[in-house]
Formats: structure tokens, C-alpha cells, sequence
């Protein structure tokens, strides 16, 4: 969040890939991509690729680190080297070992863990390409390939960013909003009872901003949560038709 | 969890649903806060000793210098880490960070960061060259809420940090050309949520009680935010939490000073 | 070897002796190769996503500037890593490169390097600068034979790279001033030896089934040869793989093209 | 030790912050600092902040290192990043494992190890502030922790340095001396016993000039017993009075 | 493989070195040269110095990787760090994690793993001098010291390289020859049975060419085998005697 | 300690009893020392193959040139390490170095280093470049008293190494400029204490069963010491230590010659 005041990002009360301030980028969403995995899905969310697969629930080792009273969920958010200009080195980085830690968490909120004790679901997330945002389209994907792999779940989670450009409140900033705006907030729900399940936020926000700046996110997790519920429809009739998604209340 | 933990959750959750903490603070208060600055003062240019409650952390501050990121060729440098000492939980292990200290360190860095609280345009030596701001959150005794009381530290410290003299290309160790300069105070503010109840800065016992976590930084606007833990929050709650990190970061800013 | 392996390592063996394929395929054939180039091309100078029967690999191309290697002082670098993400197999980890993907890598990047497909001679930019070529295979699913489908990534995605511009000291990403100077397409093939026959390109159960395999990638010549395994080849069996690897590698050659 | 002969470290018989030859710094010792480490200790040495907690007997992970005849001790010496001039890159230097290893090897000469089996005693060693003599200053204090822990031992572990600067066999170097001298000679001693537990050096001493030396670094380590007891007594009378530190003859 | 034409390799029919196309470089070769391992060999092979010690079969931690089928055979091929011109950093690179791993693959074609379920065979391989051709001077050195320690083997197994300089294909590269040649082909081989079990190459080779140089590395193997056996005769009369290398079909 | 060292403690420390040594030594002497000089002479500018008794360590030298400590910016730069390879004992691993071998290598050095054995003031070629030595001790087969080995053969392997040739920025590998300039020759000299005796030398069995042991590094003065185990000494056994150190130094020191 450089606040560049120099860079102009609305013109003509358009951004500059000619969004409006409440529209979300090209979204493309699909599951089973992966032979493998468990359960997979794809997420094309502008100019982010990401892929996700999922393994278990399946024993875990060392032993000592078991739960007898549920699964542990574990995640993995990893970057391509080629996804961004710079090359990027293999292995986790501080960047990333945060944003594995916040997407477990937001994850294990819907996830019905109680059910397997001893074992561990892994979530391995690839940002193929990265264009601001790739927390959210990874646990939107996430949250897809958790239902692919027909794991037990209250609801899916659904995520999208609000943000701040030139002193506009915007949702979902691609790259260069990201790079000179004032304030990213990425946000994740639980659709159904309504509650935000992951939230961060770095730059420069009033009170009323982030009033403001909630809504425009909820509203895009929102979005994103018809899209998942659509592709899971679509591509996985047979399992939605026998009520796969379980109902968790 | 450990065994400890699961008791203390029961424990504290009855005890939250009779509306009462075990140190009979109310909900919206954090615990007595001591601020003991340039504790190493004979090395470090900056520190500050913080105990919160029973919570004791050490943050240092070490001024190098070294040559600018390309993207900004003028501005100083920051860089925070956070140390969970072993000696501070029997549950953490000498080694590397794990993801619990790095998440402390980065919602602590992204508070001072986020609100531009240093001054980095102040800190070009000369072309190329800038200074180098480290800051080291030593954990040394964890009782809860480790994020606000490194946070305060942190801030405390650079507060009263000074520059070293630079001379011939070196820094001579020991003497000061003057004091790091300082924008703004951005105070970190925890709000757990035991069951529908919201507690400002747990203690170690309701953390293990707590089903989620917001972290919120907070100047004269928002600079940082974090949430936590498996639970969740609604709207509402999250605007609590906001209009806490307001309140209580007033009064903690209140409790700083420069020497 | 997990159970599994036991298990499809029997059926394999029993299919070969019958002179069959799981797949239905001859044993002097690759499966399916499907390429996809530039895949991630907003940000990656090159890049291609390779399906080879069910097994999945992208390719990115990164460049860099930097220093050459002092005994070659104007000849750009080229480095080639593989990683097994743990999305493509159950039995793959997080963590640092093991001796696995060590292999594929360095077997992936003898092949490219021998032959001279990059023309690093002309990846002098000035004095004492040059371009790096760095070349990452990533593995997100794995159906057997990672060296063939990793190798023909790579160098589809060689193919069809493009040079970023470089002005002043800085690479300017997004824009270019060329394309990556190519002088031929090495294409590895690997053969497997299950009893006493030759399977080309193996599946993953036949790989649990192979006493050995052999690699050779070749262009009008060979290359780069790598055997692997704890079983032996004959003579013959060696000129037998060398023979499918020309063969192969004209047939696959043909499918790669620069857009 | 450079021996620098440029650097005046005596002048009019005293050393440059006025101490005789064979006189210590200032010294302040603390128990029971710590809150959640089952004992501690704090020492103040000149310019040295040192911080001490010790853990266990608790189990030892992983298995296979348990000795079924006796305890572990396991000791960490660590200098923290802003303890010295020149910030310290966190984590374990050559330094730091070779001071951990003889501390460890010290205190196990008088921590009743074969009482608690397959167990380990973990002693941590935090160096606030560092100004020559740290390592006598945290097993000075690691002596005092492990008492405050309750965990029987023959008798404390005392600690102390001796050195040689411009020729002259002094007590106790500090930071200016340790630069500049000729010599540096850490020990400790079972005060009871009257033998030596550690004992390194380097730098430059005759045999005879070895025997001045030895005598200031002894009678320097009785000195910070009496300290050590003191401290013990003044703070722990409830422990002390019930005959808490055992005698092990 | 620089295939750098401006060096002289070859002059008036003979090498650098005075060898003719298809001469092996002197060799010494020498067992149980060390007292602790269970067996040990020496290979002296032209300016090569190559030591290897075998442990095993013992007990693999952690049990999680034990095979209830077989031992496991694991190598560690190790360059000193003063074996080269320029200081070799410690520890493993990438070359030698290959080597590692094709050489432990050779060895397992020999030995009879399946005798000692769940245990393993440790083979560690330090190069002392490096003057290329190491793999395969380790290589046999490690099949000698496995002979040394009494493991039961199928066969020996013999190792040496061919290559070409300057468009002649020759046997046994030594280092300018390795850096200034168009090519290296090392490759082991079963002698008993006439089959390969290491074959690695990395240049520019024809299709003739390569049976040519199949046909040279192939004799430099059998050379080695010989020399393998003359040194078991020699050094090891008793074990030899007792028909010690058991033929495994 | 494994099973055999408890058996061997045992054996060891009866014979002690009766004032023997397993291998019919004096308490006061160290086993046969062979020194071989210039054992991989065609890569490393110095080295040494020692066998102490049944130990055997090969200390190898390099030479680099690289910048000095800046708080030393006309001397040459040494660097000692050792290597407990894991074909020299069932008990040591593949892996970075352990306490064990940092205290070895540690020790080794600290005599080399405080002595002034190496002429570092020498080694100075240019405005901020100089000379630096890296000598690398690597630990083959382990009987007992790695330091002493280990000090030995790098003090020898110093003797005798040979300064590169440095022409237009570059080291010329093979030929040399001269020798490297050597002061003193200090040596450690290890004394174990096995119940009330003390044993110059320790094998390997006699360490499963001593209770402590004492270093101690001179020329003709102490330049270094180091204490080791969980044993105690008291002040007449230290003095017994010393001047064995400077016995045993002396007859050492006569061995190690120059070619």
C-alpha cells in the first residue's frame, strides 16, 4: 500500500481494466481438474490462475502430533516462481507461511473435523499466476476442491477483497490498484450464517471507510459463493443431487 | 491442545458466561500495563521492556545501514521479527519461526508500517544509502494477548530510539546524531470472542478459551487488521472490536512518551 | 513402495507378459501429449502446460540479469528446477528439493544444456551482464514419466519466450525486445524395462512394475543418457531405447512449435 | 584477544572503570522472575542483562533419546539480535552451541540427574544485554533458576572469569578488556567441592601468570556464591528454610 | 562438455597424459583400511583419492521407512571440501545428491538386500581428491568395501567411463579431458552377467559413436573387475578363500 | 551412550584401577603418531594424513582471496572447521555440524588463532583483499581424541602449505607464490580423568569411560584450554594437565618438520 498519489487509478469514475468501483473481475471456476488428488478445483479470477488439490483425511504422522478429538486441517499457499515478474525463489515465505495459517483457520470453521479424529485433510494451494487477490481465489478454490473431495462441510467459504484507490472505497483490487491504492481488505464468509471468518487488513481506513469497504466485500464473497455453488452444480450434478454439501445447522 | 488447556477453557468459559474474568477485569479493559524503556540501553539504540498482566516482552531496536529496495530509492528500511523464546511457554521450541511468531511479527509490522509511524523519507544517508531499522520482539513470559503487548513494546521502543553517529562509512557505536523520527502511534488492540461475548486482551487462559480473534491497529483511523482462530464474527461484533481498538489505543497511546 | 504400488506392480507384470498395456497401447508409443503454451503468459516471459496421458506439468520461463560464470565471461546461464508439489501425488512432501526431483531436474536440464538449444552466446547484454534463463517445471499431477512430460514443457516453453526489455539497469516487465535465440529442440525419451520387455514412456503403475528405466534425449544426436532403478540393461536393450528415443523424439519435435 | 598494545586499559593502577585488579563489577541477582517457567533467574554483571528459565523434569521427545538411568540436561545459551552493537541475525551461531554445550556439561556435574529418568531438564539462557563474561553470568544464573525450579542438586554452580590485560592477571573482563587483553579464562566451580566444572581460555599466558589467573577467576567464583546464597535466602526463605538445596555428600 | 576446440587434447595419436584412446589411468586399489567401519576400501585412480566406509546391516530409524521385504541401501557420496581447486562448501549439492542416488541404485542391483529385512546398509563415499571420474572410481571402491564387510553380493561391481575429445572417442576421462571433451559417459556394470546398472551421459554423441564408446567403458569395467578381484585375492586370502563373494544365480 | 560404551567404561576403568592402559601406553604419552604430508597435493595447497593410534583425520587446507574483517582490514582471515564423517563411527550422521564437531573445530582453532601461528599480517595483497585460509579437518575413523589428531594435522598441513600464484584478479590453481608464512607451532595436548588418574591421549574406550577431560593448547607458553565433560578437576590435577601439555608439545612439535 503505497498510497501513490502520482498514479492515477479511476478515470472517468471507471478503473483503469474499466470495472465499476462494486464489480468483480472475470471469474472462471472448475472442479475435479486434478486425477490424484482427493478432490481439486481450478479458479481463474482475472489474471490469477490457481490451482487447488486436496488429500485425506489420512493418517497422520509423527503420531504426537494427532488429535484424538478431530482432524487437523493443514494448509499449504505456495507461488509459482514464474507467477509473478520477479522470479520468485521455491520454498514458503514469510508471506506465505501467514496466509497458509489464516486460510487453515478460515477453512476449519466449515470443515466437519470431528468426524475423523487422528487424521489430517491437506490443502494444497498453487498460485499458478498471481495478480493481487490470490488469497481469496485460493481459498474460494479451496473451499471447491474441499467439496470435490466429498468431505463433510456446515457451508462453503467464499472470499473476496475490498479496497481503497485514490479515496474510493473499490472491491476486489487487481494488480496496480494493489500497488497504489490505499488499503487492501481481503475478507472471507461462511455464506449461510453470514460471518466473516477470515479478515485482514493493512493501509489506511476511517471508520466509516471500513463500514463501507465490509459491505463492497461481503457483497463480492457473496457473488463468488453463487458462482461456487454454481460450478459445483454444474460439474458435479451427481454428487449435488444427493445433497452432498451437508447442511451443518 | 495440551491437557492445561482444555481445563482452563472450561473454566473460563463458565466463568465468561457468568459475565466475569478471572482477574476481575472488565471486558473492555486490558491489563495493567508496565512500559520500562532503554532497558538494554548500553547497546541497543531503542528497547522497551513491556509486561502486560503477567506477559513479559522485550522489544529491541538495531539501526544498520544498507542500501534501499529499487522501488524506493529514498526511504529507510524497516524490518520487524518476533522471537517465542522457549523460555516463555513450555509449548515453544528453540528454532526458526513457526507460523504463530511470524503472524505476531507481521500484524505488528503492518500496524507501524501501514500508519507510516517512522519516518523512512527521513532516513537517506546519502545516495543509495539509508538507514536500517530492526525491530526484535524477545518473548520472554507468555501469559496471552502477545500481539498488543509487542505491538506496545515495539512502538514504545522506537519512540525512543536514537540514531547512531555515521562517520567515514561507519556507524560509530555508542554515539547519537539524534532520534529516530517519528510520524504517528499505532497502537495494536486484541478483541477475543468466548462464545458470544467479546473480551478486550486475553489472558493465556481465555485464549485457550477463545474461539476467534480481531486484531485491529488503530492511529486517529484503522492502519491493520487481523483475525484468528477457527471462529467467526458478524458484522456487529467486528464493529465492537473497531470501536474498542479506538478507545484503548487513546489510553495506551496516552501511557508512551520520548524520554 | 506404498501398498498400492504391491498391488499394481502384480497386474502390470501379469498385462506385460501378455504383451499388453493397461492403456491399450503399443509399447514403442508416448501417451497422448497435449501442449498448452504461454499459460501464464501475463507474467511468465514463457511458459507451457503439458499433459501427457493423466500426468500434468507446467513449465515457466523466468528471466533475469546478472553476472555470467567466470570461466564463460560472455555467455548468458541457464538453471533448471524441478518441484513436486505435493498436490500431484500422495507421496510427494513439502520442503526442499529431494533426490527425486533432483534427478528429473538435472537429467531435464543436461538435455537442453548439451545439446546448446539456448543460444547463451547471445545472451551477452554489455560487459560483465548477461541474461539468466531460469526454468521451472512444476509438477501438479503425477501419472509416471515426470523427466519426458517435464522435459517437453521446458522446451516447448523455451520455444516460445520472449526477452523482457531491459533500459537502464532495470528490466521493464511486460514489454520485449525479442525472442529467446533457440538452436534445436532436444526431446528426452524414457524407456522402462518391466521382465524382459520395453515399454516407452511408462504410466505411474508401470513405473511400480519397471526394474529399470533409461532416458535419452536426443536431437540429431544424443545428448544426455540417465539410467535409473536398481535393475540392469543389456547391450541391446541400450540400443533399443536409443533407437525409440530418435524415433520418438522426430515425431514429438514436430508437435512443438513457436507461435 | 588482539593484545592491542594501543589501548590503555590500566591507568594509575585501576582499571578503566576504576576496579582494582582483582575486584568484580557490579552484581545483582533476582529469583522467581518468570511466571511460567517452573524456575528462573535474572543477573545484572556490569552491563550483562541475563535471563534464565528453566523447564522439567518433563518427557523427553523423541523417544529414542530417553536414557532410562537418568535425566537430560539440555541447555540453550542465546544472545539476543540487540545485545550486542551489531544486531545478532537470530538463531544459533558456532558461538552460542559451543557455550551451550559446556554450560549443559557444567551444570549436569551437580543436578541429581538419575533421580528423574527418560526425563529432560531444559535450562534456557537469555543474553538481554552482553558485555564480556556472559557465559559466566548465565550459568550463575542458570544455578539460581534451577535451585528456584526446586530441582535437587549436590550444591550451586558458581561462575567466574579471569583475564590478562597489559600484562597484568586481572578478574573479571569486561567489554573494553576482552577486546583489547590478552587473554580471557572463564571458569566455574562445585564451590563445596572446590573443583573446576568449566574452564576454557585463549589468548596468551604463562605458566605462572595461568596460577594468578587461576586464583582470581576461584576466588571470584566464591564470590558469586556467597552472592548466589544470599539471593537464595533473601528470596526464597520458604524454600531455603525447608532445607531446599541438598547436600549431596 | 564445453567441447571447447581451441584446447589440445590429443597429440600425435596419444593423450595429454601420454594414454593411448583405450588406457585406463594407473590404479591402486586397497581394503580394510579403516578400523571402525564394518568394511572399507581405498581407489587411487589416477590423481582420484577415494575412501569408503560401510556400516550396516543395522537397525533404520525413523521404523516408518523400514521394508519388512528388504534392507535399504543408502549412500552418501561426499567431495571434501579440499578435493578441488576451488574450496568445495560443506555439505550436499545437487551433483552429489544424484550421485548419491544412482550409485546406491547400482549397489542394489548386487546386493541381497532381501537377507535383512527392515535394517539398512550404509555406504559413505568420500572423495578425497577429485580429478574427474569420481562417480565411478566411488563406485567401485564402494563394491570393494561391501565385499570388505562380508555383505553377500551377487557379483561385483565394476565401473569406468568413456568420452570423447576432440571427435575421438577414448576411455577414462581425467580432468582436462573432462572439461575440454565432448563428452562423458560413465557407466558400471554387472561383470557376471555383461549388464549395466549405472549409465549416465551428458554431451554430444552419435549413434556409432555411442557403441564405440559403449564398447570402451564397457572393457575399462571389465579391467576393473579384474583389478577388484586381484586386490580381494590379494588382501583378503581367508575371505576369498572361503568362497566369500557369493554367485547369485 | 550405546551398549558398547558401557561395556568398554567398564573394562577401561578396572585397568585404570590397576594402573593399566588397553593398549599398554604410560598414562603419560600419546600413541604412535604418523604424519603424512601433502596427502591430496594436486588440489589443496596443503594437507596432512594423520593417524593417532587407530584415529585417522585428514586436514586439507584452501586458499581463497576475499575481503578482510573490517576491524582488521590489513590481516588475512583464517577459518577452521571440522567434519565427523559418518564412516568414521556408527555414531556420527550425515548432516551439518553438531555440538561435537563445532567444540572440535572451535578448540583447534582457538590455539591456532591465539597463538599467532599463522603470520596473518602477511597475508595482506592488496587494499582490501587478502589471503584467506580455510582449513577443513576431516574425521575418517574415529578411535579417540579427535582434537589432538585434528590440531596436529592442521598445525602440520600449515607448515607445509604453499601460497597460490594471484595474477590479474585471479587465483592460478597449481602454481604457487611462495609459502604460507608460519610463526609458531602450537599443539594441544587432551588429558582424560578416569576416576582419580589422569591419561594423556584417550582412546575411544577410554573416553565411554572417563568423567572429564582438559585441552590444553601451547607453544612455549598456553594458548589455549578447554574443559570437557561432566567430571570435575581440581587444582593440582589442572596443573598436571598443563605441564603434560607442554611436555607432550615439545616431543610433538620435533615430528612436524617442513618439506
Amino acid at each position: 500500500m503505497s498510497g501513490n498519489g502520482d498514479v492515477v487509478l479511476i478515470k472517468d469514475g471507471k478503473r483503469l481494466d474499466g470495472r465499476d468501483f462494486d464489480e468483480l473481475r472475470d471469474i472462471k471456476m472448475e472442479v475435479s481438474v486434478l486425477e490424484r488428488a482427493a478432490g481439486s478445483a481450478y479458479v481463474e479470477w482475472g489474471k490469477n490462475k490457481v490451482m487447488v488439490g486436496v488429500y485425506g483425511p489420512r493418517e497422520l504422522h509423527p503420531k504426537f502430533l494427532q488429535d484424538p478429538t478431530k482432524a487437523m486441517l493443514r494448509c499449504v499457499y505456495n507461488l509459482a516462481p514464474f507467477s509473478v515478474d520477479d522470479r520468485k525463489k521455491p520454498g514458503p515465505d514469510r508471506r506465505s507461511v501467514e496466509i497458509s495459517k489464516v486460510t487453515s483457520e478460515a477453512l476449519s470453521s466449515v470443515v466437519m473435523l470431528e468426524r475423523f479424529p487422528n487424521t489430517v485433510v491437506d490443502v494444497f494451494i498453487e498460485i499458478l499466476q498471481a495478480d493481487a487477490g490470490t488469497r481469496c481465489a485460493g481459498l474460494t478454490a479451496a473451499s471447491l476442491a474441499l467439496a470435490d473431495a466429498g468431505i463433510p462441510m456446515k457451508d462453503l467459504i467464499a472470499s473476496c477483497s475490498a479496497g481503497k484507490i485514490q479515496g474510493q472505497v473499490v472491491v476486489d483490487l487487481m494488480k496496480e490498484e494493489d500497488n497504489f491504492g490505499e488499503c487492501d481488505l481481503p475478507m472471507a464468509i461462511i455464506p449461510k450464517k453470514g460471518e466473516v471468518v477470515l479478515l485482514q487488513m493493512d493501509g489506511k481506513l476511517s471508520r466509516d471507510e471500513f463500514k463501507d469497504a465490509y459491505k463492497l466485500a461481503y457483497d463480492g464473497c457473496m457473488k463468488i459463493y453463487d458462482l461456487q455453488r454454481k460450478t459445483l452444480m454444474d460439474s458435479m450434478k451427481k454428487f449435488v443431487g444427493e445433497g452432498g454439501i451437508e447442511n451443518g445447522d | 491442545m495440551e491437557i492445561e488447556g482444555y481445563l482452563k477453557k472450561d473454566y473460563i468459559t463458565n466463568l465468561v458466561k457468568q459475565d466475569k474474568r478471572e482477574d476481575a477485569r472488565k471486558f473492555d479493559e486490558h491489563r495493567k500495563i508496565l512500559v520500562d524503556n532503554d532497558y538494554v540501553k548500553d547497546k541497543a539504540p531503542g528497547s522497551c521492556f513491556v509486561q502486560l498482566g503477567k506477559t513479559k516482552v522485550l522489544a529491541g531496536i538495531s539501526i544498520a545501514v544498507g542500501e534501499p529496495f529499487s522501488d524506493r530509492p529514498n526511504d529507510g528500511v524497516m524490518s520487524t521479527s518476533t522471537e517465542l523464546r522457549p523460555m516463555a511457554s513450555p509449548r515453544f521450541e528453540s528454532g526458526p519461526p513457526n507460523d504463530e511468531s511470524i503472524e505476531i511479527a507481521r500484524v505488528i509490522d503492518r500496524g507501524i508500517r501501514e500508519a507510516g509511524a517512522i519516518d523512512t523519507k527521513k532516513l537517506l544517508i546519502e545516495d543509495n544509502l539509508v538507514w536500517i531499522v530492526f525491530i526484535d520482539i524477545h518473548v520472554l513470559d507468555h501469559d496471552g494477548n502477545l500481539i498488543d503487548a509487542g505491538g506496545i513494546a515495539a512502538m514504545s521502543a522506537l519512540l525512543n530510539t536514537r540514531l547512531p553517529k555515521y562517520e567515514d562509512g561507519k556507524i560509530i557505536y555508542g554515539e547519537y546524531s539524534g532520534k529516530l523520527p517519528i510520524n504517528c502511534v499505532p497502537i495494536p488492540c486484541t478483541t477475543a470472542k468466548i462464545g458470544k461475548n467479546l473480551l478486550v486482551d486475553p489472558s493465556l487462559n481465555e485464549e485457550y478459551a477463545m474461539d476467534a480473534r480481531l486484531t485491529v491497529a488503530t492511529t486517529d483511523i484503522i492502519n491493520a487488521m487481523q483475525k484468528g482462530g477457527t471462529g467467526s464474527f458478524n458484522e456487529e461484533e467486528i464493529m465492537a472490536c473497531v470501536d474498542a481498538a479506538f478507545e484503548q489505543g487513546n489510553k495506551i497511546r496516552k501511557m508512551l512518551s520520548t524520554d
